[in-house]
């Protein structure tokens, strides 16, 4: 009701910076405590992000993951519904990437697996998100639990068929068999260095691409459909969307199909990207990360981006970190991540309500 | 000079058992040479074989890589650097730059069982495996043909944790385990299941059982209740890789460590000498001495998948 | 009065109250003497409500101070409040629902640690306070299973068994029967002889003038006039409320009705308790003509404005519209509603009509965004969207005429004209509408009043919903009277008077016999 | 059969200790309309501090003190967050159970240098089992000695005390003046304002008491089930927990009950590795442990029952006009 006078960098860049700003000092205050130099630390791990090529390239195979997942929060968040089943969609999709690679590396080429695996990761992931939407529309039941409940059970799923069917005899891991090349997706240092353009070797693959076009996709989608005014009204004012004529459960079954499709794409990155096989636990957390990453990003396609690239630069500059002092674990950077949640997320409204109230006052005056 | 490194696999330097061996092994290093083993741990896969492309980068050689885990980017990074030395323990990789080291697990776990069915007052002993993988049913198969050769009538309990790389790391499984063997009457338990089996080892103290430990010595751990440990010596793996490339002589190719080479044994030392009888004793060096010379054969589970002997 | 020399009760200094850019309170003086009942009234959103929660420590005021008994009182939470002998009777209740009577009445009051200790000794004192107030109720039945009626009855029991001497009622009649309102004021009565002081905050004119012996007026937060209710008059009240002389007066020729444009059939529709709300209802809708609604809030009117746009399905019964049968089996939603050229002003504009974190040109287009006008193949419109919204901005004379502005930073009745304006002006044949004057100045209302005239002008069909009886007799054409969920009654508006229509509103039971207080319903010059 | 039997629920009875816990603390918190999904956390840190506490000065009693400061300190920022600031519950749950879990591997690799690790606890450090006077006499008797001597005596106090906090906790919840009021304040906070209390005050409370219970089950798993503290141990118990909490919805008795049957589906899973049963072949482990997350979903989508949540679970309260 108070925003009236509130310029609007102050929501846009002054408090999340103050957010964010408050999770680095506090993150700080903890390297400070285990006897390291917090300057220092930051240095390496500044240094290790962005410092030489190959480490760019690493953090944004990093933050490519956190678009996905990042973007699959907010989705859902613009149609008021929690996805913090980020973590089993992306689980799930990377298994419909993995099917698809699986069954027509040997027979199909690269321009015919690639969409079928982009297919396959979107109807695999969104598939996830359908039966707790489902759920949720027509039963009544709580989003937030059963996506909860999902990720443990994606999480069983996965380790079932990997071992029971689609590993490799005579492998110890529980790994799939390779893909042949033509189901990889090109690194893009493969792509730029006939151009005469070195990136260095990293991970960085043709999927960060897709994620940005995702963006663009998320972007338009939301703020300049017909499908995107209705998520939003729904996300705002449920009753108006009934006023409206809003077939509520439909969007917010579709929400949760767009949210659980762009997590299913970190299986493109993870698996057609760069293990080339099918694997255990190859999320590693990127669906909780895609929380902070949407939180600090306001749920805007651009907000997402820039805080995905930080937080990649924090997953990478982080190992450095921990490859260089190694009493340093590059778990602080799990820390940090969820200091951001904390601050920026649960706390919001803890600098939010002081400065607007500051805006307001200065302008009732 | 050689400026060795170290990379562990993603259950860290402290994972109790393996990781642990190897760490032993590059501590003992440095303590006798006072050279700095560049030491790294990763969290997830991409950072595996970013570390080692680092390390061979920075010009760190030998590189000791520890676990199978490790093989497939072991491989494309040493194809990237011809000239830097890897060491991978527990893989195989056919490289001109790079050295296979496996171990004979079956021939030191016969041992074991062959000691744990003597020690045995129920004739009945546990197993507990971690992860259900190849490698670890040769663990087991091993030991089951230790036991049967002791005592044909024994019984034999075998469980596995799980079957995700999770399975290594679950001590409170393992105690569960191991305490249902010991309520079906198994009173010694052999763990071969890395930090999982911290839980079974105390699980035998706590019970007042017999428990055996795995890859490095673990008879520390629970001193008095820790029959023995079949020691894997990658500790020796890497010590020895780090010396013969300090002198010149490490050399690429498929190194197998048995019992004829010292690679697998079983342990003996102050925490366990009152549960080792002298009759035990001799008999286990027999058997030793018999496996050595060929006398009996232990099967490979691993050879053909299967544990008919 | 006689209570002159008697010390106040409670007396209030200079509060004042601010919540963001809304001063709820300005300066505001009271004094209520000990045993009387004081009455205060003001239009919606003058204050009052915001001034007995700062008595009962439920806000804090910014300035200004309370005495109790001429002794200065610092009021920071309820629990000084009710150390202070002060108890209070919600607007809405505040009752945990799913606990039983006695659990309601302990809550905050429980005599020790272990409720075992405290339930005895509370049965026995709601015992006698029953019986000494009339206030019969049975302890142990769960709240939500009492009407409305009793569950305002554990209410005033709460307040009493913390032995409040002074007690706050904020607007307690607007959900009653007008049976359970005059037993209710008949409990007040019995109260203030036992010396209790009673605060009494009504819309209703008649009320304060049957129950009270003061009455105090509050206009946008100000307390602007205190009357012994003996001195006064309904009209003067009407008058101090408003701040100015209401006469309401629309300029409408004669109605022709012709074609009936819609028809309902027996609609009844139940709630998620499965509580009937709608019952039986059947009406007939012209083209030309306004049909109004009268009846005192909550006793159908908006669950029937939800089923006739399609909101919420009926249960039973049918309706007839544009050509199509809408029945249970074969609803129809709101959109599709709407494609039929059915208009609808919500009654609440803020969690229906609009979208507050919208920008108002989308908000302008809520219930039509689906229309070709406002989309291309893929994406909306952007530019259609805006021109339009300029254009209406303009018409409708909304300040401030900014189509990006968010629809939460425009005033109540600027708010109201964007909502109107976006449902008038797709040129609707049937158009509902819900308290189309809530909350929106004299200026705006007569402007809002022409268009529906003008509507109806143009030959289409107008329902109007209106708690405000002036309006109702202002507007319509034809006057359906609803009671608990049913059609208790139609007349034409050339017929209408307020008494008769009272007396329907208040059902066709409520007979002549009560009616005792003349005075009261002969001419109710209700608040506007 | 029979000795199979008793041996399962031996194990089930250690197995859901923790989540006994954990489900009552969950209780306490969400009955005063504080959603925790931050159980997890407060497990893993509590799990954590207990066994540092333990590890370094030599006693079981004081590890579990600081597994009880360390999670009731969580539960304080989760209010702080949710209450004082009237922050989202789910946001605030998942930032603590992120940053436990990276801060308790940090603090440990920098106390103790063992990769996330406690040293292993031993002696006092632990909390032993308690053998019941004369178990090992009735040991032989049949079925009454297989009962009170295998399945119920031998197990150590945390056990007892989860198993004895079913019945404090029904009777605080609804025998006593802090039970009423946390029930209110979880319904319809407004009814408790104007009824003279303090909402924050008494929400507060609930989290303290929820933060003492997760102390317990944390400081069970490291210094009672196991002996040290292993990174991640928690292992998904807090949602576990969680899930037992509406599957018992949010009563004492049936939670309890919900524990015991996740527990008893933890043992049989752990069991069922790799084991072939004659006629069915290898049962897949993982169907076994899926099942409560199953369960639970089946319930909340009404399939099963219904589980209604205290009415104003999760929702801030402000004063405002309701
Ligand atoms: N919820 C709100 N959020 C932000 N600003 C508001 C809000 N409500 C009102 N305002 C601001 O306060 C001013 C006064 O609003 P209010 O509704 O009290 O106006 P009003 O004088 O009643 O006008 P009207 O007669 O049109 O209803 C408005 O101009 C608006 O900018
Ligand atoms: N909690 C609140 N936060 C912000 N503004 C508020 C709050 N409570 C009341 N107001 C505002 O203060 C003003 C006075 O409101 P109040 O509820 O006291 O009016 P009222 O006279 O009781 O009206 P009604 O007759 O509709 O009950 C209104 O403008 C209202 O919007
Ligand atoms: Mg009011
Ligand atoms: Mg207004």
């Amino acid at each position: 009701m108070s925003q009236a006078k509130v310029p609007a960098w102050v929501n846009m860049a002054l408090i999340p910076i103050l957010n964010v700003s408050l999770a680095f000092f506090v993150s700080g205050l903890v390297i400070l405590a285990i006897g390291e130099n917090p300057i220092e630390a930051a240095g390496y791990l500044i240094y290790g992000a962005f410092g030489y090529s190959e480490g760019v390239g690493y953090t944004l195979y990093y933050a490519t993951n956190l678009i996905f997942t990042g973007l699959a929060v907010s989705v859902a968040f613009k149609g008021g519904l929690f996805n913090i089943g980020g973590e089993g969609q992306a689980y799930i999709g990377g298994l419909g990437v993995g099917l698809i690679c699986l069954s027509l590396d040997h027979t199909m080429p690269f321009y015919v697996i690639a969409p079928l695996a982009v297919i396959g990761a979107a109807v695999f992931g969104a598939a996830w998100g359908y039966i707790p939407a489902y759920l949720q529309a027509r039963r009544g039941s709580h989003i937030v639990i059963t996506t909860i409940m999902f990720n443990f059970i994606a999480s069983s799923l996965m380790v079932y068929l990997i071992v029971n069917w689609l590993k490799e005899d005579g492998r110890m891991a529980p790994n799939s068999r390779t893909f042949e090349e033509n189901a990889w997706l090109p690194y893009l240092h493969e792509i730029f260095s006939p151009l005469g353009i070195d990136i260095g070797d990293s991970p960085l693959n043709l999927a960060f691409i897709w994620a940005l076009i995702c963006c663009v996709f998320v972007w338009g989608l939301i703020w300049h459909t017909r499908w995107g005014y209705q998520l939003r009204t729904l996300g705002t004012s449920p009753s108006a969307a009934r006023y409206a004529g809003i077939d509520t459960a439909k969007v917010t079954i579709w929400a949760m199909l767009i949210s659980g499709g762009l997590a299913g794409f970190v299986g493109l990155n993870e698996i057609m990207g760069v293990n080339h096989s099918l694997l255990l636990n190859f999320t590693a957390g990127y669906g909780f990360a895609g929380i902070a990453v949407a939180l600090m990003g306001r749920n805007h396609p651009i907000g997402i981006v820039l805080a995905a690239v930080l937080f990649g630069a924090l997953y990478q500059g982080g190992a450095e970190l921990a490859f260089e002092i190694p009493t340093i674990t590059p778990e602080i950077v799990v820390v940090i991540q969820g200091l951001v949640i904390l601050f920026s997320g649960a706390l919001e409204h803890m600098f939010k309500d002081r400065i607007e109230g500051f805006f307001i006052r200065r302008a009732v005056a | 000079a050689t400026e060795p490194a170290v990379v562990y696999d993603q259950a860290g330097k402290f994972d109790k058992s393996f990781n642990e061996g190897v760490y032993n092994g590059v501590k003992k290093y440095i303590a006798d040479t006072g050279i700095k083993v560049r030491e790294f741990e990763p969290k997830n896969e991409a950072q595996v074989e970013q570390g080692l492309r680092r390390l061979a980068k920075r010009g760190y050689s030998p590189i000791v890589t520890v676990g199978f885990n490790m093989t497939s980017a072991v491989e494309k990074v040493a194809k990237d650097f011809p000239d830097v030395q890897f060491t991978i323990i527990d893989g195989v990789i056919d490289l001109p730059n790079v050295q296979s080291v496996v171990f004979k697990e079956h021939e030191g776990s016969f041992l074991i069982g062959a000691l744990a069915s003597m020690a045995s007052k129920t004739n009945t002993v546990g197993f507990v495996g971690g992860m259900d993988i190849p490698l670890i049913r040769k663990f087991g198969c091993g030991y089951e043909q230790g036991v049967k050769y002791a005592s044909p009538s024994a019984t034999i309990l075998q469980n596995m944790t799980g079957s995700t790389g999770a399975a290594f790391n679950d001590p409170t499984k393992g105690s569960e385990l191991a305490k249902s063997q010991f309520s079906k009457g198994a009173d010694v338990v052999f763990a071969a299941a890395g930090g999982t089996g911290i839980g079974v080892y105390q699980a035998a103290k706590d019970e007042g059982k017999l428990a055996i430990g795995v890859d490095s010595n673990q008879n520390h751990i629970q001193p008095g209740t820790m029959l023995t440990s079949m020691v894997k010596r990658v500790d020796e793996a890497a010590y020895k890789t780090y010396k013969d490339a300090a002198a010149g002589t490490w050399e690429p190719g498929l190194v197998v460590l048995g019992l004829a080479e010292g690679g697998v044994d079983w342990a003996q030392d102050e925490h366990n000498v009152n549960l080792i009888t002298e009759e035990m004793k001799t008999k286990v060096s027999d058997i030793r001495a018999k496996i050595i010379s060929g006398d009996i054969k232990v099967h490979d589970y691993m050879s053909d998948n299967t544990c008919n002997y | 009065m006689t209570n002159k020399t008697m010390p106040y009760a409670i007396e209030l200094r200079d509060i004042s109250k601010r919540f963001g850019a809304v001063q709820a309170n300005k300066d505001i003086c009271l004094q209520v003497p000990v045993g009387t009942i004081h009455g205060i009234i003001g239009e919606n959103g003058a204050g009052k409500s915001t001034l007995m929660s700062i008595i009962y420590g439920f806000y804090e005021a910014d300035t200004g101070h309370i005495e109790v008994d001429g002794k200065r009182v610092d009021i920071r939470s309820s629990q000084d409040a009710i150390n202070a002998g002060i108890g209070m009777v919600h607007q809405h209740f505040m009752l945990v629902e799913n606990f039983s009577v006695l659990e309601n009445v302990m809550l905050g009051a429980e005599g020790g640690a272990l409720l075992k200790n405290g339930i005895g000794a509370a049965r026995v004192e709601l015992q006698r306070l029953a019986h000494e107030y009339s206030l019969d109720i049975d302890v142990d039945a769960i709240v939500e299973e009492l009407p409305v009626g009793l569950q305002q009855r554990v209410e005033i029991l709460k307040a009493l068994y913390r032995g409040a001497r002074i007690l706050i009622l904020d607007e307690p009649t607007g959900v009653l029967t007008p049976q359970e309102a005059d037993h209710l004021f008949r409990i007040l009565k019995a109260l203030k002889d036992q010396g209790v002081t009673v605060l009494l905050i009504t819309h209703k004119l008649r009320e304060i003038m049957a129950s009270t012996d003061n009455v105090s007026v509050m206009r946008q937060g100000e307390m602007v006039a205190h009357r012994e209710t003996a001195q006064t008059s309904k009209e003067e009240l009407a008058e101090l409320m408003v701040g100015k002389k209401v006469r309401l007066t629309v300029n409408k020729g004669e109605a022709k009705p012709s074609q009936v444009l819609l028809s309902a059939q027996n609609l009844s529709q139940l709630d998620s308790q499965g509580v009937k709300r709608l019952k039986n209802v059947s009406l007939e809708l012209r083209a030309g003509e306004i049909l109004g609604i009268a009846g005192v809030s909550g006793n159908g009117q908006s669950e029937l404005l939800n089923v006739l746009s399609g909101i919420t399905a009926m249960d039973e019964g049918e309706i007839h519209f544009a050509g199509q049968v809408i029945t249970a089996k074969a609803p129809k939603d709101a959109a599709q509603m709407r494609d039929l050229k059915m208009a609808h002003v919500p009654e609440d504009r803020h969690k229906m009509g609009l979208v507050t974190g919208f920008e108002a040109y989308e908000a302008a287009v809520l219930g039509y965004h689906n229309s070709s006008a406002y989309n291309g193949k893929v994406l909306m419109n952007r530019k259609a969207m805006l021109d339009e919204c300029n254009e209406r901005m303009t018409a409708w004379d909304v300040r401030p005429p900014n189509p990006y502005l968010k629809t939460a930073n425009f005033s109540g009745g600027n708010q109201q004209k964007i909502v109107i304006a976006r449902e008038v002006e797709q040129n609707p044949e049937v158009l509902l509408i819900g308290q189309p004057t809530r909350g929106v100045d004299i200026g705006a209302i007569e402007n809002i009043h022409e268009q529906i005239v003008k509507l109806r002008d143009a030959g289409k069909a107008i329902l109007l919903v209106s708690v405000e009886l002036d309006e109702i007799m202002a507007l319509s054409d034809r006057i359906i009277v609803m009671f608990d969920g049913a059609v208790v009654g139609e007349l034409d508006a050339k017929d209408a008077d307020e008494r008769t229509l009272g007396l329907m509103m208040a059902n066709a039971h409520y007979t002549e016999k009560e009616g005792t207080e003349k005075e009261g319903t002969e001419k109710e010059g209700e608040s506007v | 059969m029979f000795e199979t039997l008793i041996l399962m629920l031996d194990a089930t009875m250690r197995v859901s200790t923790p989540l006994i816990f954990a489900a009552l603390a969950g209780l306490f918190s969400e009955r005063a309309g504080i959603v925790d999904i931050g159980l997890e956390g407060k497990i893993l840190g509590s799990a954590f501090a207990a066994a540092a506490g333990a590890a370094i000065f030599g006693s079981a009693w004081i590890g579990l003190c600081f597994g009880i400061l360390a999670s009731v300190s969580l539960a304080m920022i989760h209010g702080f967050a949710c209450i004082t600031h009237r922050g989202d519950h789910i946001v605030s749950g998942v930032a603590i159970n992120t940053i436990v879990a990276g801060l308790t591997v940090t603090l440990s690799m920098h106390w103790f240098g063992m990769g996330g690790q406690t040293p292993a606890l031993s002696g006092n450090e632990r909390f032993l089992d308690i053998t019941f006077p004369f178990a090992d006499a009735l040991q032989d008797v049949p079925v009454i000695g297989a009962i009170y001597s295998n399945l119920l005596s031998g197990h150590n106090i945390l056990v007892y005390l989860a198993f004895a906090m079913v019945p404090v906790t029904y009777w605080v919840i609804y025998k006593t003046r802090f039970g009423l009021r946390l029930r209110a304040v979880g319904e319809n906070p407004h009814a408790v304002d104007t009824a003279g209390i303090s909402v924050a005050l008494i929400r507060y409370r609930a989290l303290i008491v929820c933060g003492i219970l997760c102390g317990l089950a944390g400081a069970y798993l490291s210094t009672a089930h196991n002996a040290g503290f292993l990174k991640d141990m928690s292992a998904g118990k807090g949602y576990m927990a969680l899930a037992a909490l509406i599957f018992g919805k949010w009563r004492p008795v049936p939670v309890l009950l919900a524990c015991l049957l996740f527990g008893f589906l933890d043992a049989v899973a752990v069991r069922m590795q790799g084991v072939e049963i004659p006629g069915i072949g290898q049962v897949p482990v993982q169907a076994i442990e899926v099942l409560p997350y199953v369960l639970t979903v089946l319930l909340l989508a009404g399939f099963i029952g219904k589980a209604i949540a205290p009415k104003a679970i999760g929702r801030p309260y402000v004063k405002e006009r309701a």
